[in-house]
């Protein structure tokens, strides 16, 4: 059976990417920022997991408002970055691990789940960036596949927060029935505070951030209580985000080991941050 | 940095003011029906060939997209607090400043009706 | 608050619509298929329902296997008949009941379930066809606003039969939470036993037919609980379509009265039927 | 009508040897994925261009979706039990049925193996 070795939060922000595409990873304004992933770099060298889960939203890149799904899970063998209006970005396709992926919506269909099935899409930053920052960009080909799953986080109703903690539970059951030695690390991506729109853009919350760092590992279960109101008044309207980290703490055991916690604000308008999670 | 930054006041009304949590301007269902076409306008910056056509004659791109004349005009303005204020939604019409650049915090301060370098420093807590 | 005057089931085989389309409704071969629902659409003027909820799904032509929910709930002002091959039929656009159509997509949200959200989409022979048999087909204007339900039948893993009962009981609560003084059906469609393909093509099973179109009244938890499997091995391949009357039985109170059934096999390769449903 | 209607021993190789239920080919993972190019040329005869591109060299419109050797012969003999076999769903393929008129009755015949009449009469109790 295959095994969960961890968990990972990261923000996704684009103005990473742009960092990175313009040679900025070693100035002052961007340094600490990055370096505070070097240790969580580490870990994914030793440990080299195969599959990573990577659980983000679509920006209007890939999906239209015509047909948003709730969530969706890609099957494909391939995504290739998408047009963000800039063309693609220069980064190598992601290789999909469909096979897990297609035993993942099976178990979630038997466990009254409804995703949306994706064979062809391409992916943005919100996936791209957490790839880049956890294995740095290769020259040809990822170390790793992997399993995206898409969340509405951006058109209203998006979903309740239980509701993304108790698919990170099904996603659990799925690695663990999934006949195979590979070994899976599961990535919530988004947040952390930040608005980017209306008077109150500009937003940041730090105080609340860092205590989120704190509460995705103590008391994931309060935190997955909280309304999607509750998550937007606390870290801004694009900050709301945040619920998809919830998928992979829901993945992972009650009681988990802090490896390593990075926060950093602002990148761009936004306060960026990582945890390292181990189960006990 | 503080908790929370409340919003100056700028004097500014807000970019509506029947959200549930102020100032915050989700793509509810309200919002996001009212901005269809500025979002549809804006998702199709996404291909080269649109992006080429937004460039040669904005006003024809944009009326291939049936905007209505507020819309073309905030658009052709650049005018970004109304753009969201007609229901664009920020991630679509981002794809505007890839076409013809600006910076996301300059953005920002627009709508909250601050120059950029207040903005950068009240809201973002930038030493500038 | 609105009220749910009653339930429907049909099948939606596309030669009925052929057959309407050639003016074929009085021929010998279609004349007792049609006569057979005209009690349902005696009921329907009678009541006057406002509002048709229809579960259906739609069969490759709006919707290709890039991107297929396992449901979706349509929000648009308007549903234009798609292209199937032969140029889109000469049926007036549906109108949506939007308003319901949000309020029913909130309400799933909040009850665990993930649809995809729909505004902007073309419908099949699937809705077409039941409308047309219930209501008529009118010269300009339907006389009832629609909320299509699409559920995905076609592309494994189709849903749980049981998930689908559940959507109909959110559907029931949301009808009742609704605050309008509308009057709604809801009307299950596909089915019954057909197969399409292989070598098994023409199957065919009138006593189960029969024996479902009395169970789906009394019965209901029991069909609920059969398998998948269950529903293509009794019913054929593209037979096991018919889960998705669940939705509509779902919705109903467990006490009904039947006011109208009527069986009648082979229509074209399908046993083809309806059902007329009232809460005592 | 009988209540269920054994498959006539028609000496033709089911169509898939692991289906779940015999001789019932499922939209399922592997059938898809195999497929996936013939289904998708048949989900373009939905437009009209694609239609008279279809009718105007057919061997062109098929390279156009990435069709191999042997699922290109299936489509231009019309080999509809070979098309299904080959990944191919009949709501998809039906609509070549629409460029190229043949009733889904003789579809369904020819994956059977069985002559039009006989299949009405053995698979559909019609009085033929
Ligand atoms: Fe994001
Ligand atoms: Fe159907």
């Amino acid at each position: 059976m295959a095994t969960l070795i961890g968990g990972l939060g990261t923000s996704h922000v684009p103005s990473i990417a742009a960092a990175m595409d313009k040679g900025l990873r070693d100035t002052p304004e961007w340094q600490p920022f990055f370096d505070g992933y070097l240790p969580a770099q580490e870990w994914i060298r030793y440990h080299r997991p195969d599959v990573a889960v990577v659980i983000f939203n679509d920006h209007y890149n890939a999906m239209f408002l015509d047909r948003v799904p709730t969530f969706g899970v890609g099957c494909a063998d391939e995504y290739h970055p998408v047009d963000e209006g800039w063309g693609p970005r220069q980064v190598p396709p992601f290789r999909g691990a469909a096979d897990f992926s297609w035993h993942l919506i099976d178990t979630l269909v038997e466990n009254h789940f409804d995703p949306e099935i994706i064979q062809e899409i391409k992916v943005d930053h919100g996936l791209q960036v957490p790839m880049e920052l956890f294995w740095g960009r290769p020259e040809n080909e990822w170390p790793v596949t992997v399993v995206p799953i898409f969340v509405n986080v951006l058109q209203y109703p998006i979903p309740l927060p239980s509701r993304l903690y108790n698919l990170g539970k099904v996603l659990r059951r799925a690695i663990e029935s999934y006949d195979s030695d590979q070994r899976f690390v599961v990535i919530g991506t988004g947040g952390l505070s930040h608005q980017l729109q209306g008077a109150r853009a500009g937003f940041l919350n730090p105080d609340a951030d860092q205590q989120f760092l704190r509460d995705i590992a103590d008391r994931p279960d309060e935190l997955a209580g909280w309304s999607r109101e509750k998550y937007v008044q606390t870290f801004g309207s694009e900050g709301g985000e945040l619920i998809m980290w919830l998928v992979m703490r829901g993945a992972l055991n009650q009681q988990v080991t802090v490896r390593h916690r990075h926060y950093f604000a602002p990148a761009s308008m936004t306060g960026a941050g990582m945890i390292l999670l181990e189960e006990d | 940095m503080t908790q929370t930054r409340e919003p100056a006041g700028s004097g500014h009304e807000p970019a509506r003011d029947d959200d549930t949590i102020p100032d915050t301007p989700l793509l509810d269902r309200k919002r996001q029906l009212r901005g269809y076409r500025i979002n549809k306008m804006a998702m199709g910056l996404g291909d080269p060939a649109n992006r080429e056509a937004f460039k040669a004659d904005e006003a024809a791109y944009l009326d291939r997209f049936g905007l209505n004349a507020e819309e073309k005009d905030a658009v052709m303005r650049r005018d970004w607090r109304e753009m969201i204020r007609l229901g664009g939604n920020l991630f679509f019409i981002l794809k505007i400043s890839a076409v013809d650049p600006i910076r996301i915090t300059e953005i920002g301060a627009h709508q909250v009706g601050m120059d950029h370098e207040t903005f950068l420093r009240e809201r973002l807590g930038k030493k500038v």
